[in-house]
């Protein structure tokens, strides 16, 4: 299809969608309204099982199949994602010229980005340090903020010293673990007081998205920073995750 | 119990794959995993021994219905039937998958065991939001497992077009469920149904609901237009994938959309859209079948073929046709799962799916040409297949609401994709084979090297899944018809998840073995031989006399034209899905 | 004001959309997808807003009804899940673009004809 | 007091607020599609993710905006930079990933065009 005739098309179709879309939004209780009966059967749940922070009772206890859900879609995304990008520069070895990750060719903007977020990110850190799971945030937001803090060390420092500080295939398996983790707590200790349920859940919550956000940023780096020697000398392809994953 | 352990356990399994499978021996996750499936099959097939008597209800966490929060599982003799077909499908991928793929690590089974837990999951659910999340992660474990061989430019293309119409979709149906939450303020697909029912009339909001959140799963089952993603897709997906794909998980859309409309929407909506774009998808799907030389592409569009009499099946909104539909998913599951794992013997045995390169090549193949040939046969309708019955059962209940229609439009889909399939097997396993040179692109055969002879673990998996769709068809038709009943009743439904009692309907039992069914059958199997000698005859240009090569020229315009629609630019197919969901609401709206 | 945020969130989703319609890098396109999935949030906030609310957490202050009204808590636990999902799903997606671009040499959805059946 | 909780909010002033914030939040994402330049769009992502943020505080779902300010502002703009980083080598044509798919003839087509149905839409 020509872009033209592709962009009318998606004009009709949008304006049926919009239309479709606005009679529903007409339908719904005006915004701000009183009336939410789950809401208030669900706040009602929260006070009744002493979890002071309702969404964290909604996400770790009353609903928490979906949370469950989510937590398997971490796990399959960072497994494919591993999966995805394994064959990182294998056609560029098979070329003879070798490979290093360097922070040589890092762009300005790369950087004008991460020492923006810097602080952003810090901030948020410190936060969720200092507040438990009573308050909002929890397992989830703290797993964000550790996954994604530990690479702007990246912008600190150099690329070596990040790469030790996450091994990979060990990243892998105690995100696995943690999900399985997740996975028996959430159906087997449903007998359970919520009190004793709901900071456990949120441990292991916390621990598999920092992994699995860890797994995947790091993934993006490998791919990123992949940068070409053409001499010899240069040092080898390091990326210790693609080195293990590659088939033989 | 049994339901979370069906979800729970290929889950555990999985993540113990992910976190130690780079230290484990091929062997041990090879029976890890097949234990696993084998394991969930049993459990799928108590819950289904079970459900007609006893409710199999679990609220988790313990929060039952009372406190009106929490999330149930619920399973119906329907949807334990689908979980099990799941389960056994499954199952044959991976015993597939033993000598295929040896150079893979345990990541490739922790992904389809995922895959396994999330279509279990979305079975079994009876929450709105809940399906969402499983459904989004089907989504994101098929794409993993689409672009599972990086290296091919194709199939990470492929895949990617996947991930983002499929991901359109899933939003749209997010931004259903929200408009249902914000007027019910419930989330159980009971408790909403319960709620719009009483507060009765249709309204905008239920229409665009409806409309939203049909489009996600409409997209799943490959309506048109939203089955660009699907030849795609299945093209270069591992075989063993495939076989999950066309099998089941375009299925799960179907079975979306008859789950939301019966627990939730039941009379206050009309189907009429859900026909007419199944009705455009079996018709553009075997016509787009006939065109193909790709034989996994040419299975992938039989397999829109089949969703779309599928869909018009479940819009016909009468128990009778949803038994019919029952014995057609059934059929169909075991039938394109065997011709898939067939044409992926084909694949590692001569590196190429393309039936001009394959030309005579698979003499020396004897059960893979008669899975081929008795496949053709069923999907034609052949009896006792589980597709004749379907057939038989879904026409005689269409007639009953006077869609005269339907059963021509099932005649010709059924013939054109068995002729198809069949013009294949002509070629490829009865043609003398042409000289050497072949087409060019040699495709990764996915095993270490092709293999000498095809070893009994790959072939025993699809010789059982074809005895299965064949045997589909002898099902006894009371408990189908029973099922089938429970399925489509709101308060039947709405009783077993909320008050925990099983209906027990008392309905004529479903009989595919009526006279009309039997020439049904008897036309698309005549019809079915027909097209690979009409193949043949436009194929030679001394016999074209004036007026056939105008029409072979129209026909080549056509096709040219059809190609080009299937162009594989994500922009065409996201422009095609908002025209989807416009013509979805109109059809909603005007009748 | 009383559907103007449910209005906002449609468009929100409807202008990712046409960003993938009218996209010339695949990047690009998923960013527009991730666009597409904030307006659910928007939407599910919204109708969980209540005029006069505060957030759902007692820990400083008495449950409702003594401690006056609070936003929907289902809504922000669903949105939270939404976050989560689209952001692995960008992920994916943005990997296999990676994938796409080494094996093509493009990501102009325009020049590449690798499926053409 | 909560850091990032706001008090409640009512009256004019919470309208005013709200639709502020919405029409921030529904512009920032218009920002996003129409920026066709991939490594601008990322930094106008990463600010939408911000405007996002600040709508759900306002809104009162401060466990939702925490989330959308460390996913929308920071990992995934950050992921997007990494791929293009990634990809800038394939691109066709030796072009910088930056002005990949900027500056032909089509692409001022579209342009403009999206800005106009924009308008019009939204009126």
């Amino acid at each position: 299809m020509k872009a033209p005739a592709r962009t009318l098309l998606f004009a009709a179709g949008a304006a049926g969608t919009a239309a479709v879309f606005t009679a529903g939004a007409l339908g719904l209780p005006a915004f701000g309204g009183a009336a939410h009966p789950y809401a208030d059967r669900a706040v009602e749940q929260a006070v009744r099982q002493g979890t002071p922070n309702a969404v964290a009772s909604v996400t770790f206890d009353q609903r928490v199949f979906d949370t469950l859900g989510e937590e398997i879609i971490l796990l399959a995304a960072a497994v494919g994602a591993v999966v995805l990008l394994r064959a990182a520069g294998r056609e560029d070895r098979d070329d003879g010229a070798s490979l290093r990750h360097g922070p040589a060719e890092v762009s300005d903007a790369l950087r004008i980005v991460g020492h923006l977020l810097l602080p952003v990110t810090l901030l948020a850190g410190v936060y969720i340090v200092a507040h438990g799971h009573q308050s909002p945030g929890g397992g989830f937001q703290g797993g964000v903020i550790l996954g994604t803090a530990v690479h702007l060390l990246y912008l600190a420092g150099d690329y070596p010293a990040l790469q030790r500080l996450r091994p990979i295939p060990l990243l892998e398996s105690a995100e696995a673990v943690a999900a399985a983790a997740f996975a028996v707590l959430a159906l087997a200790a449903a007998g359970q007081a919520a009190t004793g349920r709901v900071p456990a859940l949120n441990t292991a919550v916390g621990v598999e998205v920092g992994c699995a956000l860890v797994l995947l940023v790091g993934k993006f780096f490998e791919q990123a920073l992949l940068v070409r020697d053409d001499g010899p000398g240069g040092q080898t392809h390091a990326g210790p995750g693609a080195a293990t994953r590659e088939p033989p | 119990m049994i339901l979370q352990t069906t979800v729970a356990l290929p889950v555990l399994v999985a993540a113990l794959l992910a976190a130690a499978g780079r230290w484990l021996p091929r062997l041990a996750v090879d029976v890890a995993a097949i234990a696993t499936a084998a394991a969930v099959t049993a459990l799928t097939a108590l819950t289904l021994a079970r459900a007609p008597h006893h409710p199999q209800v679990v609220w988790l966490g313990g929060w039952g219905p009372g406190t009106g929060v929490g999330i149930p599982l619920a399973a119906d003799p329907l949807a334990a039937a689908l979980a099990c077909v799941t389960a056994a499908l499954t199952l044959a991928a991976l015993a597939f998958s033993w000598r295929y793929f040896s150079e893979i690590q345990a990541i490739f089974h922790a992904l389809m065991l995922l895959f396994l837990a999330s279509m279990c999951a979305f079975v079994y659910t009876g929450d709105l939001f809940d399906a969402f999340v499983f459904f989004e992660l089907m989504s994101v474990v098929a794409i993993a497992l689409t672009g599972y061989r990086s290296e091919e430019p194709a199939t990470v293309h492929g895949a990617l077009n996947f991930g983002v119409v499929q991901s359109i979709g899933a939003y749209l149906t997010l931004t259903g469920i929200a408009l249902v939450y914000g007027r019910t303020g419930e989330l159980g697909l009971a408790a909403a149904g319960r709620h719009l029912a009483a507060a009765g009339g249709a309204g905008a909001l239920v229409t665009a609901a409806f409309v939203l959140i049909c489009t996600g799963y409409l997209v799943k089952a490959a309506a048109v237009p939203f089955h660009f993603w699907l030849a795609d897709a299945h093209a270069v997906a591992p075989t063993p994938v495939c076989v999950l794909f066309s099998g089941v998980m375009v299925e799960l859309g179907v079975y979306g959309v008859a789950r939301t409309y019966w627990a939730v929407f039941a009379g206050l909506v009309p189907l009429t859209a859900i026909a007419v774009l199944g009705a455009a998808a079996a018709l553009l799907g075997a016509v787009m079948c006939v065109l193909q030389h790709h034989i996994k592409r040419m299975l992938a569009y039989s397999t829109i073929s089949h969703t779309g009499l599928l869909l018009v099946g479940v819009a016909a909104g009468t128990p009778e046709a949803l038994a019919g539909t029952a014995y057609y998913l059934a059929g169909h599951a075991g039938v394109k799962g065997a011709l898939f794992l067939a044409a992926g013997a084909l694949l590692n045995r001569h590196e190429s799916v393309d039936a001009r390169d394959l030309r005579g090549r698979g003499r020396g193949m004897p059960v893979t040409g008669a899975v081929f040939l008795v496949g053709a046969l069923c999907l034609a309708g052949v009896p006792p297949s589980g597709l004749f019955a379907g057939h038989s059962v879904a026409e005689h209940a269409a007639l009953k609401i006077g869609w005269w229609w339907f059963m021509p439009l099932s005649i010709a889909a059924a013939a054109l994709t068995a002729g198809a399939v069949l013009r294949v097997w002509l070629v490829v396993f009865r043609g003398t084979p042409a000289g050497a040179g072949g087409r060019g692109g040699r495709e990764d055969p996915e095993t270490s090297g092709t293999l000498r002879s095809i070893p009994w673990i790959m072939l025993t998996p699809a010789v059982a899944l074809l005895a299965a769709g064949l045997a589909a068809g002898l099902m006894p038709g009371g408990p189908v018809a029973d099922a089938a009943h429970v399925f489509a009743g709101r308060d039947a439904y709405a009783g077993l998840v909320l008050d925990g009692h099983v209906a027990r309907p008392h309905g004529p039992p479903a009989d595919p073995w009526t006279p009309s069914g039997l020439g049904g059958a008897a036309a698309a199997l005549l019809l079915a031989l027909a097209v690979p000698a009409a193949r043949r005859a436009s194929g030679r240009p001394r016999a074209a006399h004036a007026a056939g090569r105008l029409a072979g020229r129209a026909a080549a315009a056509a096709s040219a034209r059809l190609h080009s629609l299937h162009s594989g630019h994500i922009g065409d197919y996201a422009a095609w899905l908002t025209a989807g969901v416009a013509v979805l609401a109109l059809l909603t709206t005007r009748s | 004001m009383s559907v103007l945020p449910y209005l906002t969130a449609g468009w929100i989703m409807l202008v990712g959309v046409y960003g993938i319609v009218t996209s010339r890098d695949l990047i690009h396109a998923v960013v527009c997808l991730s666009v597409t999935q904030s307006g659910t949030y928007v939407l599910l906030l919204a109708i969980g807003y209540r005029y006069g609310a505060t957030a759902p957490v007692f820990s400083d202050r008495p449950p409702p009804p003594a401690g006056g009204p609070v936003t929907d808590p289902v809504v922000q636990a669903m949105a939270l899940t939404d976050i989560v999902v689209g952001a692995t799903v960008t992920a994916l997606l943005l990997a296999l673009a990676v994938q796409v671009a080494r094996r093509r040499g493009t990501l102009d959805p325009g020049a590449l004809r690798s499926l053409e059946s | 007091m909560n850091a990032l909780s706001l008090d409640a909010l009512s009256g004019p002033l919470a309208d005013a607020l709200i639709a502020a914030a919405l029409a921030m939040a529904a512009l920032m994402a218009t920002a996003v599609v129409l920026t066709r330049s991939t490594v601008r769009q990322a930094i106008v992502l990463s600010g939408y993710g911000m405007a996002l943020g600040l709508l759900f505080l306002i809104l009162q779902a401060p466990d939702v905006a925490m989330s959308q300010f460390g996913v929308g502002t920071v990992l995934v703009p950050l992921i997007v930079v990494l791929a293009l980083h990634a990809t800038r080598r394939h691109r066709g044509g030796g072009r910088e990933a930056g002005r990949a798919g900027g500056g032909d003839e089509g692409e001022r087509d579209a342009g403009p065009g999206g800005g106009r149905g924009g308008r019009g839409a939204r009126r």
